[in-house]
């Protein structure tokens, strides 16, 4: 699955995208959270709070419950300030 | 029609293009958004925007067809810049343009309302007191939420 | 600022002198009216509109003082041509600027509802089917009443 | 007084300002209205209909029961139609 890190999600990480391999159980953007907040200290800072982060699957703005699969382009950032 | 680009834009131009047409329009409505001077006291440098390529194009043409859904335009534009910025640099700009100029108004404020909270941009601002990037304002997400409930 | 003029105005230019003043301005609405191609199906070969000079600069000056008090403004432009125009010409142009874009947008509004009912003018239209004075309509007596009774 | 009309008033009346002698009763803008109205039967169907008659007096709008003198400008014209 490819994950694409905007602003402060972008900065933390240090990457702007990455190519990882889904697990099976990961089956909805909550889980995907969870998920990525375990791998590291860095990652559990970044997705603890669940109100500062936002979530794009292929493109569309997205709630938590919503189910993913490995061909998605999942998309993490910070609450949007456009205009 | 939607552009999304680093270059600056020409308003006077913009408004002349859309005005020109064979259409029958009564007014037109435009909303240019600046980079401040000052971030509370703090002189703000520069603004450096960030986006989401292809979000962000199939967002604002979804928003835009939404404007054009809601009221009875001629036309409408919205122009939405990223990079490297200084103060009074232009950041956006909406223009509707339509026979009634209540439409033209309430169409280019929704337009305005909805990039604040539902364009994929990042606003990264580097002050004389340091770096940071710009908080959602809640304020915003009220803005945007009246649209659901108002008729047009 | 208000000018009463006859002749044509560059929407452009003015927006820009506007910001590019030493002020901290967030946004910059603006509205232009224009003369329509058609009155219901009759096509408008000319309009002419018709004013009380002495009268109307005290008026605009008025009402640009007013919208000044309510609102948090940076800058404010109101521009109303008279005599002899064609379709698609320019009638009249607001723009304000403010560090809020709310601020910007309902000042414009609300200047925009005020000349339409309390500006001395009169527009007299030469359509395909005859010339006629233009009827007040009242539902902009209402969109101006509103603005009594509206906060900030 | 300095009477001047604009738009259809003007037309109408073929003039856009007279200077009248104020009549020592007109002491207000309804009775000017009416004494105007009651001049030739030209006035008489332009100052007939109340609700279509805007009065200024010194170039501010002004209500019916407004007091005037021989010292004002007085304007009549229809409802008004800027921007």
């Amino acid at each position: 699955m490819r994950i694409l890190y905007f602003a402060n999600f972008r900065e933390k990480m240090g990457l702007s995208e990455e190519i990882i391999i889904l697990p099976s159980n990961v089956s909805n953007v909550r889980l995907l959270v969870e998920w990525l907040s375990a791998r590291n200290e860095l990652s559990s800072t970044l997705f603890t709070d669940h109100e500062l982060i936002r979530v794009a699957v292929n493109q569309e703005i997205v709630e938590f419950d919503t189910e993913i699969n490995s061909d998605d382009e999942v998309a993490f950032f910070p609450p949007m300030t456009g205009g | 029609m939607i552009r999304v680009q680093s270059e600056d834009f020409d308003i006077g131009d913009e408004i002349a293009i859309i005005s020109n047409q064979k259409k029958n329009i009564g007014g037109i409505c435009s909303f240019t958004g600046l980079v401040r001077e000052f971030d509370l006291n703090n002189k703000i440098q520069t603004m450096t925007l960030e986006h989401y390529p292809g979000m962000t194009e199939k967002q604002l043409d979804k928003i835009e067809k939404e404007a054009n859904n809601r009221w009875e335009l001629s036309d409408s534009l919205i122009i939405h810049r990223y990079g490297r910025l200084k103060p009074k640099d232009k950041i956006v700009l909406v223009i509707t343009a339509s026979i009634h100029r209540k439409a033209a108004f309430e169409s280019c404020e929704f337009l305005m309302d909805w990039l604040k909270t539902k364009a994929p941009f990042w606003k990264m601002e580097e002050t004389d007191s340091g770096s940071h990037w710009v908080a959602a304002k809640s304020s915003d997400d009220l803005e945007v939420e009246k649209w659901s409930t108002k008729k047009k």
